[in-house]
């Protein structure tokens, strides 16, 4: 076997395993780790298939940097909002408290 | 100069301006909608041989954009729903009273949106189509998380898996064609499995961006909840990329993969949606639920419309309505929205049934209200209405009334949930609460629901226009 | 085989033994600080020899310097983390062993 | 003997993602990514793809692993500790086989694509004209500068997004302080982070320049700037800026107006984003060199996260703490 082939499978199993706990898990920071999982095994598919005998093709290598970067910033904000969420719901839950709320001292 | 690249140049400038002039930012919105529907316009005259390679780097390295029948569309409604919106929002502000961070960020953000959308529909490269598919998912879900960030983060996540079906489409097309240039591809495509695979998982990626039943659970819930000029761009815009997207697809790239079945599966989703949308529409009791749940009816039309390009001996017809219908929904989706954002401030609660004495206390947004559903219905005259009305008679001419009567039958749901939501308008009612809004406010929706009416008397006009480059003019690449 | 092979399998060797010495710890001994004690000292040494190693392999002074350089990094960087986390261990006070220092 | 060294490492970086993504624990499964995103960069070095094996471990590892453990962290203080809550069983029997099918599927169209540099043929020739030696930067800042350019807007996008979910009442204030409760610890780090931000900078700028030639380039340059502040924000070496200082904006705003600029420069000489002969190097330099600093501010801010209600204050106060 190629060893283009060998990394570009490797990706395409990443791909499924990053899949299956994206429908098994139920909490968005393990979900939003999954998708991440994922995005690097279709790199590893695009890096693999791109890998010559002697040269690995320098073009889906930049498509690779460029989807790394998208990936990190989608990552960035999904995190924000996870924690965000998180946050206003603590706060609804504080403010429905009977003392209402405030902090304690 | 060229107005492909300053359709996007520009507004990415506009974007950086709004982030260094902090809060003087939203006045931008005064020189943007000029400059936008100037630029809109050019693109419109342009002549068809204006396509051009960015920096001039030959295919397949580089990258191809091209003022087609479908950008020049696209492009130009795009332009009049967000500079509509935009000027709506500067007047009555979107953000949830007292947030300066929404105050000040959903400016970059819509200029984020008009730069990508732009962008996507120029472009005839699928990794660049990735890219600008990002730029337009990641504005929409931050504004749609003004509204709730419950449904923002749910449509987030749906939205990144189909973001990497896409991708993952795109890289097995790098690796067996070694070019994702939609022109390039028509020549070499073969029905192949790796092909066929990622043809399906694009397709599937970009449904869900679309929100095609039953891919559409996400699209309610956040832009229901979203601030009404969210809304209105989320339905118009946000949703049409990906139906653009799977149009250079399906009928420019893979003519020859795709088959009639597939086609099929396609319309059936699209005639199933049709209803599906309407029935829930119906049983909706909030205004904007009703509202979102419309697009989801509205955007079946449009992939119902894909077996009947393609079945069509002479696919102009077809062709100019789906394009007819899909501009008509921008534009009157968006005025929807707007209205109802403003006729939800005056009324008692959210709910169809507090809707009493708005008629009385806003006359111009209810009659926008009411004409934008006049298009959505498909009534003569409207753009829905010649949209409907093409695809009607090529559903007939081929035989396929299934297709037909689903088109008919989605038109009178529609005409029964928008006329409980209209004549709750004219029903007595309490007081409303602030009838005093400004006129810019009803301006913008009462623009955008007659524009919808308009087009539908420039219809040779839109017909020409579509046909611009259309996928089924060009030589050898004819859909049977 | 010149002898700078020899060397280079010799340091290799020794250094990975280290490493293993040193993961041998984490997973064996019973408490945070005892565990930085072996991840510390041995996976430095054991990173020290490695790199070595791979100085000689290249015999370049160039590479050699940037290779000492990594080395200097990693060494810093490991000795700040270690301190942050034994801080850490102690101010949780969580102390897995009898034998180990109570806080 | 390669061959056995690809297939041991392709195992590893599996078995890491599976620990990631099954192990229950929220802290152990992001370890476990962490440790993955290296074995990844191990592997882009195993195809000779160095420019990605830098930006993987660099932004697929380190910035996405410090994102995943500052928001487990303060979802752990909101009393939320992410663990994988069990779902029903025929839910997993389905995804299984849905998802294990797919595998199957794609593995079969993998294998039929038989792995190629195709467009390097391409690449080569044109290399010349634009004066660098490093293809990848060539087809980041030439051949498809277009999508470099979107790019840097959607990671500027993403800030923007990450600060308009600022509760009301805290924006534009300064962002949630990275730095160090604990007195010594802080010290530690800060001393740490004084001899570090320097490196960082200086480490950074070559890595820009050298990315011309070799493998490196703005994206590497500024995630390692990034870690250098973010390392200093931690120790409390340097603190965060309000969101609204007009500097901030400028060090965010400036690489990719540059970029743009120097696009619309181009139509000058024959169209957008087209570089005048002979300046091809200099005109990618300075955009490089201006996107380094903005992604750099970009990321430390993007990891930082939204401005945020004090823990302590959960209430939502108007005032949050400041930073010490």
């Amino acid at each position: 076997m190629v060893t283009g082939h060998v990394y570009a499978l490797t990706g395409a199993v990443l791909t499924g395993l990053g899949l299956f706990a994206f429908i098994t898990l139920r909490h968005p920071l393990r979900q939003l780790l999954a998708i991440n999982v994922v995005g690097a095994g279709i790199f590893l598919i695009l890096g693999g298939l791109g890998r010559g005998p002697d040269a690995t093709d320098p073009f889906p290598q930049a498509l690779v940097i460029t989807g790394i970067v998208v990936a990190v910033a989608l990552t960035a904000f999904g995190a924000a909002m996870i924690v965000r969420l998180a946050e206003a719901r603590a706060a609804t839950k504080a403010a429905t408290r009977p003392d209402g709320g405030k902090p304690g001292p | 100069m060229s107005p492909l690249d300053l359709l996007v140049a520009v507004p990415l400038g506009f974007m950086l301006a709004t982030l260094l002039a902090g809060r003087a930012a939203r006045w931008l919105i005064l020189l943007a909608v000029p400059a936008m529907a100037g630029l809109a316009f050019w693109l419109v005259l342009v002549s068809p041989d204006a396509a051009y390679l960015i920096g001039h780097w030959d295919l397949p390295l580089g990258i191809l954009l091209r003022p087609d029948g479908v950008a020049r569309l696209m492009v130009a409604a795009t332009a009049l729903v967000i500079g509509a919106v935009g000027l709506h929002a500067l007047v009555d502000p979107p953000e949830k009273a007292g947030n300066a961070a929404q105050a000040e960020t959903f400016w970059p953000l819509i200029y984020l949106l008009w730069a990508g959308a732009n962008a996507g529909f120029l472009t005839t490269d699928l990794f660049n189509l990735y890219v600008t598919l990002e730029m337009v998912s990641l504005a929409a879900v931050a504004l749609a998380a003004m509204g709730s960030l419950e449904a923002a983060l749910r449509y987030f996540m749906i939205a990144l898996v189909g973001s990497l079906a896409y991708l993952l489409g795109v890289a097995l097309l790098v690796a067996r064609y070694n070019t994702v240039d939609v022109t390039l591809l028509s020549q070499v495509a073969q029905p192949d499995l790796a092909t066929m695979l990622a043809l399906g998982l694009m397709t599937a990626g970009l449904l869900i961006k679309a929100a095609l039943f039953p891919m559409h659970g996400w699209l309610p819930p956040a832009h229901a909840a979203a601030p009404a000029p969210a809304s209105a761009l989320l339905s118009a815009i946000a949703v049409k990329l990906g139906f653009v997207i799977l149009l250079r697809l399906w009928f420019e790239a893979f003519p020859a993969v795709t088959g009639q079945p597939a086609l099929h599966v396609l319309g059936g989703a699209g005639a199933l949606a049709v209803i599906y949308g309407s029935v829930q529409a119906m049983r909706q009791q909030r205004l904007k639920a009703l509202v979102a749940y419309s697009t989801v009816a509205q955007v079946g039309y449009l992939f119902l419309a894909f077996p009947l390009v393609a079945g069509a001996p002479d696919p102009s017809g077809a062709w100019a309505g789906m394009m007819m219908h899909a501009v008509a929904h921008m534009l009157a989706k968006a005025s929807m929205f707007l209205a109802a954002g403003l006729m939800l401030k005056a009324a008692a609660g959210h709910r169809i049934g507090d809707l009493g004495g708005l008629a009385q206390a806003m006359p111009m947004t209810v009659t926008s209200f009411g004409l934008a559903a006049v298009s959505l219905m498909g009534l003569p005259p409207s753009g829905g209405f010649t949209g409907k009305f093409l695809l009607l008679n090529a559903a007939i001419a081929q035989g396929a009334f299934l297709y037909a009567g689903v088109m008919i039958l989605g038109g009178l749901l529609a005409a029964v949930y928008f006329f409980r939501a209209l004549s709750a308008c004219f029903g007595a009612g309490p007081a409303p609460r602030e009838p005093a809004i400004r006129g810019v406010c009803t301006a913008a929706p009462l623009v955008l629901a007659g524009l919808a009416i308009v087009i539908g008397f420039a219809g040779s006009a839109l017909d020409t226009l579509s046909a611009i480059a259309a996928p089924w003019a060009a030589p050898g690449v004819a859909a049977p | 085989m010149s002898w700078i092979d020899l060397a280079v399998l010799a340091l290799l060797g020794t250094g990975l033994a280290f490493y293993g010495a040193g993961s041998l710890g984490l997973l064996r001994f019973p408490d945070t600080a005892s565990r930085l004690h072996a991840l510390t000292k041995a996976d430095n040494l054991g990173l020290g020899l490695v790199a070595l190693a791979a100085a000689l392999h290249w015999g370049s002074l160039a590479v050699a310097a940037k290779i000492a350089l990594v080395w200097l990094f990693a060494v810093i960087a490991a000795g700040i983390t270690s301190q942050l986390l034994a801080r850490q261990a102690r101010l949780d006070g969580t102390r897995s062993h009898p034998d180990g220092d109570r806080p | 003997m390669t061959a056995a060294f690809d297939i041991i490492l392709c195992l590893l970086i599996l078995g890491t993602a599976g620990i990631a993504l099954f192990v229950r624990d929220a802290l152990a499964a992001i370890a476990f990514f962490i440790a993955f995103g290296n074995l990844l960069g191990l592997a882009w070095l195993g195809l000779d793809a160095v420019n990605v094996a830098l930006a993987e471990i660099a932004l697929g590892a380190g910035v996405t692993g410090v994102l995943l453990i500052l928001a487990r962290a303060r979802l752990l203080a909101l009393g939320d500790d992410a663990t994988c809550a069990d779902t029903s069983a025929w839910l997993r029997v389905g995804a299984l086989a849905a998802c294990g099918g797919f595998v199957l599927l794609l593995a079969a169209a993998v294998l039929s694509i038989p792995p190629e540099s195709g467009l390097d043929r391409a690449i080569t020739p044109l290399m010349p004209a634009l004066g660098i030696e490093n293809r990848v930067t060539g087809v980041l800042l030439a051949f498809r500068a277009y999508d470099t350019l979107l790019e840097s807007f959607v990671l500027l996008g993403a800030l923007v997004a990450v600060w308009s979910l600022a509760p009301a009442g805290v924006w534009p204030g300064r962002p949630a302080d990275l730095g160090m409760a604990d007195g010594p610890m802080r010290r530690v780090a800060g001393s740490f982070a004084r001899f570090l931000l320097p490196v960082a900078l200086v480490m950074a700028t070559y890595l820009v320049w050298a990315g011309s030639d070799v493998p490196g380039g703005a994206f590497q340059a500024g995630t390692v700037l990034a870690g250098g502040l973010i390392v200093s924000a931690i120790g409390g070496a340097i603190g965060l800026p309000r969101s609204d200082l007009p500097g901030l904006r400028v060090a965010l705003v400036l690489g990719p107006l540059v970029f743009l600029l120097i696009g619309l420069a181009g139509t000058g000489f024959g169209g957008f984003l087209v570089y005048p002969e002979g300046l091809a190097k200099a005109a990618m330099l300075s955009i490089e060199y201006s996107l380094f600093l903005s992604i750099g501010a970009t990321l430390a801010l993007l990891v930082t996260g939204p401005n945020v209600i004090g823990l302590a204050d959960p209430a939502g106060g108007t005032e949050r703490k400041s930073d010490c």
